[in-house]
Protein backbone atom coordinates (compact mmCIF):
# COMPACT_ATOMS: atom_id res chain seq x y z
CA UNK A 1 0.00 0.00 0.00
CA UNK A 2 2.81 2.51 0.75
CA UNK A 3 4.41 1.67 -2.49
CA UNK A 4 1.32 2.46 -4.72
CA UNK A 5 1.04 6.06 -2.20
CA UNK A 6 4.36 6.70 -3.59
CA UNK A 7 3.98 6.08 -6.74
CA UNK A 8 0.81 8.61 -6.63
CA UNK A 9 2.61 10.66 -4.56
CA UNK A 10 5.58 11.17 -7.03
CA UNK A 11 2.98 11.22 -9.84
CA UNK A 12 0.81 13.90 -8.83
CA UNK A 13 3.88 16.00 -7.69
CA UNK A 14 1.78 17.99 -5.54
CA UNK A 15 -0.37 17.49 -2.49
CA UNK A 16 -2.47 15.19 -2.43
CA UNK A 17 -5.61 15.16 0.15
CA UNK A 18 -6.61 12.37 2.08
CA UNK A 19 -9.34 11.52 0.35
CA UNK A 20 -7.87 11.21 -2.64
CA UNK A 21 -5.29 8.44 -1.48
CA UNK A 22 -8.67 6.80 0.46
CA UNK A 23 -10.68 6.69 -2.65
CA UNK A 24 -7.82 5.41 -4.98
CA UNK A 25 -6.34 2.52 -2.27
CA UNK A 26 -10.56 1.86 -1.81
CA UNK A 27 -10.01 2.09 1.88
CA UNK A 28 -11.10 4.33 4.79
CA UNK A 29 -10.46 7.80 5.15
CA UNK A 30 -8.99 6.51 8.85
CA UNK A 31 -7.38 3.97 7.45
CA UNK A 32 -5.44 6.09 5.22
CA UNK A 33 -4.69 8.44 8.18
CA UNK A 34 -3.11 5.75 9.77
CA UNK A 35 -1.00 4.77 6.72
CA UNK A 36 -0.11 7.93 5.94
CA UNK A 37 1.43 8.85 9.45
CA UNK A 38 3.04 5.54 9.18
CA UNK A 39 4.67 5.94 5.76
CA UNK A 40 6.14 9.62 7.30
CA UNK A 41 7.78 8.12 9.74
CA UNK A 42 8.84 5.41 7.63
CA UNK A 43 10.72 7.44 5.60
CA UNK A 44 12.09 9.28 8.38
CA UNK A 45 13.49 6.11 9.71
CA UNK A 46 14.58 4.65 6.91
CA UNK A 47 16.57 7.73 6.15
CA UNK A 48 15.14 8.16 2.89
CA UNK A 49 16.59 10.83 0.61
CA UNK A 50 12.47 12.02 -0.22
CA UNK A 51 10.28 13.06 3.04
CA UNK A 52 6.50 13.14 3.06
CA UNK A 53 5.14 16.43 3.93
CA UNK A 54 1.95 17.20 5.62
CA UNK A 55 -0.17 20.14 5.84
CA UNK A 56 -3.54 19.65 7.32
CA UNK A 57 -4.50 16.34 5.24
CA UNK A 58 -2.56 17.01 2.14
CA UNK A 59 0.44 15.26 1.56
CA UNK A 60 3.33 15.93 -0.82
CA UNK A 61 6.60 14.38 -1.59
CA UNK A 62 9.61 16.65 -1.20
CA UNK A 63 13.40 16.38 -1.24
CA UNK A 64 14.58 17.28 2.32
CA UNK A 65 17.20 20.44 2.78
CA UNK A 66 19.85 19.17 3.87
CA UNK A 67 20.38 18.38 0.21
CA UNK A 68 19.61 21.71 -1.12
CA UNK A 69 23.38 22.16 -1.72
CA UNK A 70 23.62 19.08 -4.24
CA UNK A 71 20.16 20.27 -5.48
CA UNK A 72 21.53 23.60 -6.24
CA UNK A 73 24.53 22.55 -8.13
CA UNK A 74 21.96 20.58 -10.14
CA UNK A 75 19.29 23.04 -10.54
CA UNK A 76 19.65 27.26 -10.80
CA UNK A 77 18.30 28.03 -7.52
CA UNK A 78 15.74 30.86 -7.71
CA UNK A 79 16.31 33.87 -4.78
CA UNK A 80 13.62 33.63 -2.91
CA UNK A 81 13.03 36.89 -1.20
CA UNK A 82 13.22 36.45 2.44
CA UNK A 83 9.85 37.96 4.28
CA UNK A 84 11.11 41.27 6.36
CA UNK A 85 11.35 40.84 10.31
CA UNK A 86 7.80 43.54 10.19
CA UNK A 87 5.94 40.83 7.82
CA UNK A 88 7.05 37.86 9.85
CA UNK A 89 5.53 39.71 13.43
CA UNK A 90 1.93 40.45 11.36
CA UNK A 91 2.01 36.93 10.63
CA UNK A 92 2.93 35.49 14.07
CA UNK A 93 0.25 37.32 15.61
CA UNK A 94 -2.51 36.56 12.63
CA UNK A 95 -1.33 33.04 13.40
CA UNK A 96 -2.16 32.95 17.07
CA UNK A 97 -5.12 35.41 16.98
CA UNK A 98 -6.65 34.42 14.32
CA UNK A 99 -9.46 35.41 12.91
CA UNK A 100 -8.43 39.15 13.50
CA UNK A 101 -8.68 42.47 12.67
CA UNK A 102 -6.29 44.87 11.08
CA UNK A 103 -7.06 47.06 14.43
CA UNK A 104 -6.17 44.45 16.31
CA UNK A 105 -3.01 43.51 15.24
CA UNK A 106 -2.11 47.52 15.22
CA UNK A 107 -2.95 47.58 18.59
CA UNK A 108 -0.16 44.56 19.02
CA UNK A 109 2.25 46.04 16.98
CA UNK A 110 1.74 49.55 17.74
CA UNK A 111 2.08 50.48 14.04
CA UNK A 112 0.12 50.70 11.09
CA UNK A 113 0.05 47.80 8.80
CA UNK A 114 -2.10 47.97 5.96
CA UNK A 115 1.08 47.72 3.64
CA UNK A 116 2.29 44.59 5.04
CA UNK A 117 -1.59 42.96 5.17
CA UNK A 118 -1.71 43.60 1.52
CA UNK A 119 1.55 42.47 0.81
CA UNK A 120 1.09 39.24 2.82
CA UNK A 121 -2.49 38.64 1.12
CA UNK A 122 -0.48 38.87 -2.50
CA UNK A 123 1.77 36.40 -1.17
CA UNK A 124 -1.27 33.81 -0.02
CA UNK A 125 0.15 33.54 3.09
CA UNK A 126 -3.24 34.93 4.77
CA UNK A 127 -6.53 35.28 3.37
CA UNK A 128 -9.79 37.00 5.14
CA UNK A 129 -11.72 34.41 6.65
CA UNK A 130 -14.14 36.64 7.66
CA UNK A 131 -15.65 39.78 8.67
CA UNK A 132 -16.71 41.07 12.20
CA UNK A 133 -19.66 42.05 13.04
CA UNK A 134 -19.12 45.00 14.42
CA UNK A 135 -19.84 48.90 12.51
CA UNK A 136 -17.70 48.94 9.56
CA UNK A 137 -17.66 45.02 9.32
CA UNK A 138 -13.91 44.87 9.25
CA UNK A 139 -12.03 42.43 7.48
CA UNK A 140 -10.88 39.16 10.11
CA UNK A 141 -7.60 37.80 8.58
CA UNK A 142 -6.45 33.91 8.92
CA UNK A 143 -3.46 32.03 7.73
CA UNK A 144 -3.89 30.13 4.59
CA UNK A 145 -2.28 26.67 3.75
CA UNK A 146 1.03 28.23 1.80
CA UNK A 147 1.59 29.99 5.62
CA UNK A 148 2.02 26.36 6.77
CA UNK A 149 3.87 24.70 3.71
CA UNK A 150 5.67 27.91 3.75
CA UNK A 151 7.16 27.25 7.45
CA UNK A 152 6.64 23.56 7.47
CA UNK A 153 4.09 23.09 9.63
CA UNK A 154 1.65 20.40 9.19
CA UNK A 155 -0.90 22.17 10.76
CA UNK A 156 -1.73 25.45 12.91
CA UNK A 157 -0.98 23.47 16.34
CA UNK A 158 2.67 23.09 15.58
CA UNK A 159 2.99 26.62 16.09
CA UNK A 160 5.91 26.88 19.48
CA UNK A 161 3.14 27.77 22.16
CA UNK A 162 2.89 31.07 23.85
CA UNK A 163 2.36 31.12 27.35
CA UNK A 164 -0.17 34.34 27.18
CA UNK A 165 -2.10 32.97 30.18
CA UNK A 166 0.84 33.21 32.02
CA UNK A 167 0.80 37.19 31.17
CA UNK A 168 -2.26 37.91 30.41
CA UNK B 1 19.82 57.52 3.35
CA UNK B 2 21.04 56.94 6.75
CA UNK B 3 17.00 56.78 8.01
CA UNK B 4 16.07 53.96 6.06
CA UNK B 5 18.35 51.73 7.99
CA UNK B 6 17.77 53.09 11.49
CA UNK B 7 13.80 53.12 10.82
CA UNK B 8 14.36 49.11 9.49
CA UNK B 9 16.03 48.41 12.63
CA UNK B 10 12.78 49.52 15.25
CA UNK B 11 9.40 48.14 13.81
CA UNK B 12 8.08 50.83 16.15
CA UNK B 13 7.67 51.78 19.13
CA UNK B 14 7.21 49.07 20.77
CA UNK B 15 10.16 47.59 19.34
CA UNK B 16 12.68 50.74 19.80
CA UNK B 17 11.29 50.13 23.84
CA UNK B 18 12.26 46.97 23.96
CA UNK B 19 15.64 47.54 22.40
CA UNK B 20 16.21 50.16 25.00
CA UNK B 21 14.96 48.06 27.82
CA UNK B 22 17.30 45.18 26.76
CA UNK B 23 20.20 46.87 26.30
CA UNK B 24 19.74 48.65 29.59
CA UNK B 25 19.22 45.28 31.09
CA UNK B 26 15.87 46.03 33.12
CA UNK B 27 12.84 43.55 33.97
CA UNK B 28 9.65 44.44 31.30
CA UNK B 29 7.94 44.51 34.73
CA UNK B 30 10.09 46.32 36.07
CA UNK B 31 10.95 48.85 33.81
CA UNK B 32 12.22 52.27 35.37
CA UNK B 33 9.82 54.66 33.60
CA UNK B 34 12.10 57.76 33.85
CA UNK B 35 15.11 56.17 32.55
CA UNK B 36 13.75 54.64 29.75
CA UNK B 37 11.65 57.36 28.72
CA UNK B 38 15.00 59.80 28.51
CA UNK B 39 16.32 57.05 26.28
CA UNK B 40 13.18 56.99 24.29
CA UNK B 41 13.09 60.78 23.91
CA UNK B 42 17.13 60.67 23.33
CA UNK B 43 16.49 58.39 20.54
CA UNK B 44 13.87 60.06 18.93
CA UNK B 45 15.85 63.43 19.39
CA UNK B 46 18.93 61.34 17.61
CA UNK B 47 16.51 60.83 14.95
CA UNK B 48 15.90 64.36 14.00
CA UNK B 49 19.45 65.41 14.35
CA UNK B 50 19.99 63.02 11.19
CA UNK B 51 16.58 65.06 9.84
CA UNK B 52 14.57 61.45 9.75
CA UNK B 53 10.86 62.02 9.85
CA UNK B 54 9.38 60.29 12.96
CA UNK B 55 6.07 57.99 12.33
CA UNK B 56 3.56 59.46 14.15
CA UNK B 57 3.32 56.31 16.26
CA UNK B 58 6.65 57.18 17.60
CA UNK B 59 5.52 60.48 19.26
CA UNK B 60 2.45 59.27 20.51
CA UNK B 61 4.82 56.77 22.52
CA UNK B 62 6.55 59.10 23.79
CA UNK B 63 3.73 61.26 25.04
CA UNK B 64 2.89 58.08 26.75
CA UNK B 65 5.84 57.90 28.57
CA UNK B 66 6.05 61.37 29.63
CA UNK B 67 2.73 60.92 30.85
CA UNK B 68 3.09 58.08 32.76
CA UNK B 69 6.40 59.79 34.13
CA UNK B 70 4.94 62.75 34.89
CA UNK B 71 1.83 61.28 36.80
CA UNK B 72 5.30 60.12 39.11
CA UNK B 73 6.04 63.08 40.08
CA UNK B 74 2.76 64.74 40.75
CA UNK B 75 2.65 64.58 44.55
CA UNK B 76 -0.59 62.41 45.23
CA UNK B 77 -3.41 63.85 47.38
CA UNK B 78 -6.33 61.91 48.73
CA UNK B 79 -9.17 62.79 49.52
CA UNK B 80 -9.96 64.50 46.22
CA UNK B 81 -11.95 62.14 43.59
CA UNK B 82 -9.97 64.13 40.39
CA UNK B 83 -6.07 63.03 41.84
CA UNK B 84 -7.43 59.54 42.65
CA UNK B 85 -8.10 59.43 39.40
CA UNK B 86 -5.07 60.37 37.89
CA UNK B 87 -3.17 57.63 40.12
CA UNK B 88 -5.06 55.15 38.81
CA UNK B 89 -4.45 56.14 35.37
CA UNK B 90 -1.04 56.61 35.89
CA UNK B 91 -1.04 52.29 37.22
CA UNK B 92 -3.01 51.91 34.22
CA UNK B 93 -1.08 52.97 31.22
CA UNK B 94 1.59 52.13 32.89
CA UNK B 95 0.69 48.50 33.56
CA UNK B 96 -1.29 48.61 30.32
CA UNK B 97 2.01 49.58 28.53
CA UNK B 98 3.90 46.27 30.22
CA UNK B 99 1.52 44.09 29.17
CA UNK B 100 1.36 45.37 26.01
CA UNK B 101 5.26 44.62 26.01
CA UNK B 102 4.89 41.78 27.19
CA UNK B 103 2.95 40.32 24.57
CA UNK B 104 4.51 42.37 21.73
CA UNK B 105 7.98 40.58 22.65
CA UNK B 106 6.31 36.91 22.29
CA UNK B 107 5.23 37.56 18.96
CA UNK B 108 8.06 39.41 18.12
CA UNK B 109 10.39 36.05 19.35
CA UNK B 110 8.08 33.82 17.45
CA UNK B 111 8.75 36.14 13.76
CA UNK B 112 12.22 35.32 14.83
CA UNK B 113 11.28 31.39 15.24
CA UNK B 114 9.41 31.58 12.08
CA UNK B 115 12.53 32.98 10.16
CA UNK B 116 14.51 29.99 11.04
CA UNK B 117 11.71 27.57 9.41
CA UNK B 118 11.66 30.03 6.69
CA UNK B 119 15.08 29.26 5.57
CA UNK B 120 15.14 25.65 6.01
CA UNK B 121 11.90 25.16 4.10
CA UNK B 122 12.31 27.66 1.30
CA UNK B 123 15.21 24.69 0.36
CA UNK B 124 12.59 22.04 0.10
CA UNK B 125 11.79 21.09 -3.43
CA UNK B 126 8.87 19.41 -5.11
CA UNK B 127 8.95 18.02 -8.50
CA UNK B 128 5.94 19.00 -11.53
CA UNK B 129 3.13 16.75 -11.74
CA UNK B 130 3.68 13.49 -14.37
CA UNK B 131 2.22 14.10 -17.83
CA UNK B 132 0.00 11.27 -18.19
CA UNK B 133 -2.06 11.65 -21.00
CA UNK B 134 -5.25 9.28 -20.43
CA UNK B 135 -8.20 8.23 -23.18
CA UNK B 136 -11.53 9.37 -23.03
CA UNK B 137 -11.06 12.56 -20.51
CA UNK B 138 -10.62 15.28 -23.69
CA UNK B 139 -15.19 14.65 -24.03
CA UNK B 140 -16.92 17.38 -22.63
CA UNK B 141 -13.78 19.32 -21.81
CA UNK B 142 -15.79 22.32 -21.48
CA UNK B 143 -18.73 21.18 -20.42
CA UNK B 144 -21.00 24.51 -19.05
CA UNK B 145 -18.89 26.80 -19.43
CA UNK B 146 -19.96 29.94 -20.37
CA UNK B 147 -18.26 32.90 -22.08
CA UNK B 148 -17.80 34.71 -18.64
CA UNK B 149 -16.04 31.66 -17.61
CA UNK B 150 -13.70 32.26 -20.85
CA UNK B 151 -13.13 35.84 -19.95
CA UNK B 152 -12.28 35.08 -16.09
CA UNK B 153 -10.12 32.61 -17.37
CA UNK B 154 -7.90 35.16 -19.38
CA UNK B 155 -8.17 38.07 -16.59
CA UNK B 156 -7.16 35.23 -14.29
CA UNK B 157 -3.91 34.27 -16.49
CA UNK B 158 -3.25 38.06 -16.99
CA UNK B 159 -3.26 39.01 -13.46
CA UNK B 160 -1.29 35.72 -12.51
CA UNK B 161 1.11 36.78 -15.33
CA UNK B 162 1.57 40.17 -13.89
CA UNK B 163 2.91 39.03 -10.21
CA UNK B 164 4.49 36.34 -11.54
CA UNK B 165 8.05 37.47 -9.99
CA UNK B 166 6.03 37.75 -6.98
CA UNK B 167 4.08 34.25 -6.79
CA UNK B 168 7.45 32.63 -7.72
CA UNK B 169 8.91 33.64 -4.68
CA UNK B 170 6.32 32.56 -2.66
CA UNK B 171 5.94 29.37 -4.16
CA UNK B 172 8.31 26.43 -4.05
CA UNK B 173 10.59 26.14 -6.58
CA UNK B 174 9.38 24.30 -9.52
CA UNK B 175 11.28 22.22 -11.93
CA UNK B 176 10.13 22.93 -15.56
CA UNK B 177 10.05 19.69 -17.97
CA UNK B 178 10.05 21.41 -21.35
CA UNK B 179 10.35 19.12 -23.47
CA UNK B 180 7.90 18.11 -26.56
CA UNK B 181 6.11 15.03 -26.17
CA UNK B 182 5.69 12.06 -29.07
CA UNK B 183 2.44 12.88 -29.90
CA UNK B 184 2.69 16.68 -30.15
CA UNK B 185 5.46 16.37 -32.29
CA UNK B 186 3.89 13.37 -34.47
CA UNK B 187 0.66 15.85 -34.87
CA UNK B 188 3.68 19.00 -35.80
CA UNK B 189 4.88 16.66 -38.69
CA UNK B 190 1.61 15.45 -39.72
CA UNK B 191 0.39 19.01 -40.42
CA UNK B 192 3.62 20.23 -42.18
CA UNK B 193 3.00 17.01 -44.39
CA UNK B 194 -0.18 18.16 -45.42
CA UNK B 195 1.23 21.28 -46.62
CA UNK B 196 4.50 20.13 -48.37
CA UNK B 197 5.05 16.76 -49.72
CA UNK B 198 8.56 16.34 -48.81
CA UNK B 199 9.88 17.38 -45.58
CA UNK B 200 13.49 17.89 -44.57
CA UNK B 201 14.53 15.83 -41.35
CA UNK B 202 16.77 18.98 -40.77
CA UNK B 203 14.69 21.39 -41.17
CA UNK B 204 12.54 20.20 -38.45
CA UNK B 205 14.52 21.90 -36.00
CA UNK B 206 14.61 25.93 -37.88
CA UNK B 207 13.41 26.62 -34.31
CA UNK B 208 15.61 25.88 -31.11
CA UNK B 209 15.52 22.44 -30.21
CA UNK B 210 16.64 20.36 -27.04
CA UNK B 211 18.85 17.11 -27.39
CA UNK B 212 15.25 15.18 -26.08
CA UNK B 213 12.99 16.92 -28.90
CA UNK B 214 15.51 15.53 -31.72
CA UNK B 215 15.03 12.01 -29.77
CA UNK B 216 11.44 12.90 -29.68
CA UNK B 217 11.19 13.90 -33.09
CA UNK B 218 12.60 10.57 -33.95
CA UNK B 219 10.74 8.74 -32.25
CA UNK B 220 7.39 10.22 -34.01
CA UNK B 221 8.74 9.44 -37.12
CA UNK B 222 9.84 5.57 -36.20
CA UNK B 223 6.09 5.32 -35.02
CA UNK B 224 4.66 6.92 -38.18
CA UNK B 225 6.72 4.72 -40.42
CA UNK B 226 4.73 1.80 -38.29
CA UNK B 227 1.37 3.44 -38.40
CA UNK B 228 2.13 3.73 -42.58
CA UNK B 229 1.40 7.17 -42.81
CA UNK B 230 5.29 8.71 -43.86
CA UNK B 231 7.97 6.93 -45.43
CA UNK B 232 11.83 8.23 -45.21
CA UNK B 233 14.61 8.07 -46.80
CA UNK B 234 18.66 8.92 -46.55
CA UNK B 235 20.89 9.61 -49.73
CA UNK B 236 23.70 8.54 -47.75
CA UNK B 237 25.00 7.92 -44.08
CA UNK B 238 24.59 11.39 -42.04
CA UNK B 239 22.84 13.11 -45.12
CA UNK B 240 19.69 14.50 -44.56
CA UNK B 241 16.83 12.47 -43.98
CA UNK B 242 13.91 13.29 -46.49
CA UNK B 243 10.34 12.66 -45.26
CA UNK B 244 7.48 11.84 -47.38
CA UNK B 245 3.56 11.33 -46.92
CA UNK B 246 3.29 7.57 -47.61
CA UNK B 247 0.51 7.52 -50.23
CA UNK B 248 -3.51 5.23 -50.22
CA UNK C 1 25.25 9.55 -1.46
CA UNK C 2 22.06 7.74 -3.06
CA UNK C 3 19.93 10.32 -1.04
CA UNK C 4 21.61 12.87 -2.55
CA UNK C 5 21.01 11.27 -6.32
CA UNK C 6 17.37 10.52 -5.28
CA UNK C 7 17.09 13.93 -4.51
CA UNK C 8 18.68 15.00 -7.54
CA UNK C 9 16.18 12.60 -9.47
CA UNK C 10 13.57 13.44 -7.97
CA UNK C 11 13.59 17.16 -8.86
CA UNK C 12 14.66 16.79 -12.42
CA UNK C 13 11.56 14.85 -13.40
CA UNK C 14 13.65 13.34 -16.33
CA UNK C 15 16.36 11.39 -17.13
CA UNK C 16 19.78 12.45 -15.59
CA UNK C 17 22.97 11.50 -17.54
CA UNK C 18 25.89 9.95 -15.38
CA UNK C 19 28.34 13.17 -16.14
CA UNK C 20 25.27 15.55 -14.45
CA UNK C 21 25.33 12.97 -11.23
CA UNK C 22 28.89 12.92 -10.64
CA UNK C 23 29.60 16.17 -11.18
CA UNK C 24 26.98 17.15 -8.52
CA UNK C 25 28.53 14.40 -6.23
CA UNK C 26 32.01 15.72 -7.57
CA UNK C 27 32.85 12.10 -7.86
CA UNK C 28 34.53 10.26 -11.12
CA UNK C 29 32.00 9.18 -13.84
CA UNK C 30 33.29 5.32 -13.12
CA UNK C 31 32.18 6.00 -9.23
CA UNK C 32 28.98 7.48 -10.42
CA UNK C 33 28.31 4.31 -12.21
CA UNK C 34 28.76 2.29 -9.46
CA UNK C 35 26.60 4.09 -7.08
CA UNK C 36 24.02 4.24 -9.39
CA UNK C 37 24.05 0.51 -10.35
CA UNK C 38 24.30 -0.06 -6.81
CA UNK C 39 21.15 2.15 -6.32
CA UNK C 40 19.22 0.50 -9.13
CA UNK C 41 19.43 -2.89 -6.65
CA UNK C 42 19.15 -1.05 -3.77
CA UNK C 43 15.66 0.17 -4.52
CA UNK C 44 14.18 -3.07 -6.20
CA UNK C 45 15.82 -5.53 -3.31
CA UNK C 46 14.37 -2.61 -0.56
CA UNK C 47 11.14 -3.05 -2.96
CA UNK C 48 10.72 0.21 -3.16
CA UNK C 49 7.01 2.41 -5.00
CA UNK C 50 9.55 3.79 -7.10
CA UNK C 51 12.02 2.61 -9.47
CA UNK C 52 15.09 4.00 -11.00
CA UNK C 53 15.31 3.78 -15.08
CA UNK C 54 18.67 3.11 -16.42
CA UNK C 55 19.05 4.17 -20.61
CA UNK C 56 21.92 4.18 -22.21
CA UNK C 57 23.93 6.27 -19.23
CA UNK C 58 21.52 7.93 -18.21
CA UNK C 59 19.34 7.68 -14.66
CA UNK C 60 15.50 8.13 -14.16
CA UNK C 61 12.87 7.89 -11.89
CA UNK C 62 10.06 6.17 -12.09
CA UNK C 63 6.89 4.47 -11.04
CA UNK C 64 6.74 0.63 -11.12
CA UNK C 65 4.03 -0.65 -13.69
CA UNK C 66 2.30 -2.92 -11.29
CA UNK C 67 0.97 0.30 -9.97
CA UNK C 68 -0.67 2.07 -12.93
CA UNK C 69 -3.93 0.52 -12.21
CA UNK C 70 -3.98 2.94 -8.90
CA UNK C 71 -1.91 5.81 -10.40
CA UNK C 72 -4.55 5.64 -13.30
CA UNK C 73 -7.47 5.69 -10.64
CA UNK C 74 -5.86 8.51 -8.87
CA UNK C 75 -5.25 10.54 -11.88
CA UNK C 76 -7.63 10.76 -13.85
CA UNK C 77 -10.27 13.10 -11.98
CA UNK C 78 -7.18 15.52 -11.17
CA UNK C 79 -6.49 15.16 -15.01
CA UNK C 80 -9.89 16.12 -16.39
CA UNK C 81 -9.88 19.11 -13.95
CA UNK C 82 -6.78 20.23 -14.93
CA UNK C 83 -7.41 19.67 -18.37
CA UNK C 84 -10.25 21.81 -18.41
CA UNK C 85 -9.01 24.77 -16.27
CA UNK C 86 -6.40 25.00 -18.96
CA UNK C 87 -8.33 24.11 -21.98
CA UNK C 88 -10.50 27.04 -21.08
CA UNK C 89 -7.43 29.25 -20.33
CA UNK C 90 -5.98 28.74 -23.96
CA UNK C 91 -9.17 29.57 -25.28
CA UNK C 92 -9.66 32.50 -23.28
CA UNK C 93 -6.46 33.88 -24.67
CA UNK C 94 -6.77 32.58 -28.12
CA UNK C 95 -10.02 34.44 -28.64
CA UNK C 96 -8.92 37.78 -27.19
CA UNK C 97 -5.68 37.72 -28.91
CA UNK C 98 -6.34 36.11 -32.13
CA UNK C 99 -4.27 35.72 -34.28
CA UNK C 100 -1.80 34.07 -32.23
CA UNK C 101 1.35 31.69 -32.05
CA UNK C 102 2.03 28.98 -29.66
CA UNK C 103 4.61 30.58 -28.09
CA UNK C 104 2.78 33.71 -27.73
CA UNK C 105 0.15 31.46 -25.87
CA UNK C 106 2.80 30.31 -23.59
CA UNK C 107 3.96 33.24 -22.53
CA UNK C 108 0.78 34.61 -21.15
CA UNK C 109 0.42 30.91 -19.75
CA UNK C 110 3.60 30.33 -18.37
CA UNK C 111 3.49 26.51 -19.77
CA UNK C 112 3.73 24.90 -22.59
CA UNK C 113 0.70 23.90 -24.27
CA UNK C 114 1.22 21.63 -27.45
CA UNK C 115 -0.80 19.08 -26.26
CA UNK C 116 -3.95 20.94 -25.81
CA UNK C 117 -3.62 23.10 -28.53
CA UNK C 118 -3.61 19.65 -30.63
CA UNK C 119 -6.69 18.84 -28.35
CA UNK C 120 -8.57 22.24 -29.03
CA UNK C 121 -8.01 21.45 -32.83
CA UNK C 122 -9.24 18.43 -32.56
CA UNK C 123 -12.42 19.44 -31.40
CA UNK C 124 -13.00 21.99 -33.89
CA UNK C 125 -12.69 24.87 -31.45
CA UNK C 126 -9.99 26.78 -32.49
CA UNK C 127 -7.78 26.31 -36.31
CA UNK C 128 -4.45 27.33 -37.98
CA UNK C 129 -5.76 30.87 -39.18
CA UNK C 130 -2.24 32.26 -41.26
CA UNK C 131 1.68 31.72 -40.64
CA UNK C 132 3.54 33.95 -39.05
CA UNK C 133 6.50 35.95 -41.58
CA UNK C 134 8.82 35.44 -39.06
CA UNK C 135 11.88 32.61 -38.67
CA UNK C 136 10.22 29.02 -38.87
CA UNK C 137 6.97 30.66 -39.71
CA UNK C 138 4.90 29.97 -36.62
CA UNK C 139 1.39 29.20 -37.39
CA UNK C 140 -0.84 31.45 -35.99
CA UNK C 141 -4.24 30.01 -34.34
CA UNK C 142 -7.78 31.21 -34.16
CA UNK C 143 -11.38 30.24 -32.99
CA UNK C 144 -13.75 28.45 -35.17
CA UNK C 145 -17.65 29.37 -35.74
CA UNK C 146 -17.77 26.15 -33.46
CA UNK C 147 -16.03 28.08 -30.85
CA UNK C 148 -18.57 30.95 -31.14
CA UNK C 149 -21.82 28.40 -31.24
CA UNK C 150 -20.23 26.98 -28.23
CA UNK C 151 -20.52 29.70 -26.21
CA UNK C 152 -23.27 31.15 -27.39
CA UNK C 153 -21.56 34.29 -29.25
CA UNK C 154 -22.99 35.94 -32.16
CA UNK C 155 -19.32 37.38 -33.57
CA UNK C 156 -15.78 37.55 -31.37
CA UNK C 157 -17.15 40.97 -30.66
CA UNK C 158 -19.58 39.53 -28.39
CA UNK C 159 -16.97 38.50 -26.08
CA UNK C 160 -17.16 40.58 -22.13
CA UNK C 161 -14.42 43.55 -22.69
CA UNK C 162 -11.13 43.42 -21.17
CA UNK C 163 -9.53 46.39 -19.37
CA UNK C 164 -6.77 46.06 -21.90
CA UNK C 165 -4.80 49.30 -20.02
CA UNK C 166 -5.16 47.72 -16.64
CA UNK C 167 -3.09 44.76 -17.71
CA UNK C 168 -0.93 45.84 -20.28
Amino acid sequence: MMAIVENILFVSGEAVTLGEIAKALDISKSAAKKLMDNMISCFDFERRGLQIIKVNENYQMATRSQYSEYIHKFIEPRQRERLSKAALETLAIIAYRQPITRMDIETIRGVKCDNLLSTLLDKGLIREVDRLDAPGRPILYGTTELFLKYFGLSSIDELPPLDLDKHE
Amino acid sequence: MAYTIKLDIFEGPLDLLLHLISKAKMDIKDISISDITQQYLDYLGEMKKFDIEIASEFLVMASTLVYIKSCNLVPRKKHSTDEDNVEDDEIDSREKLVQKLIEYKQYKEVGEKLRKREIIYSNVYYKQPEDISLDGIEDNLLYGLTKYDLFKALEKVLSLKEDNHHSDETKEHVVRQDTLTLQERSYQIKCLLNRRSRLSFFALFEEHYSKTDVIVTFLALLNMIKENQVELYQEKPFDDIIITKKRG
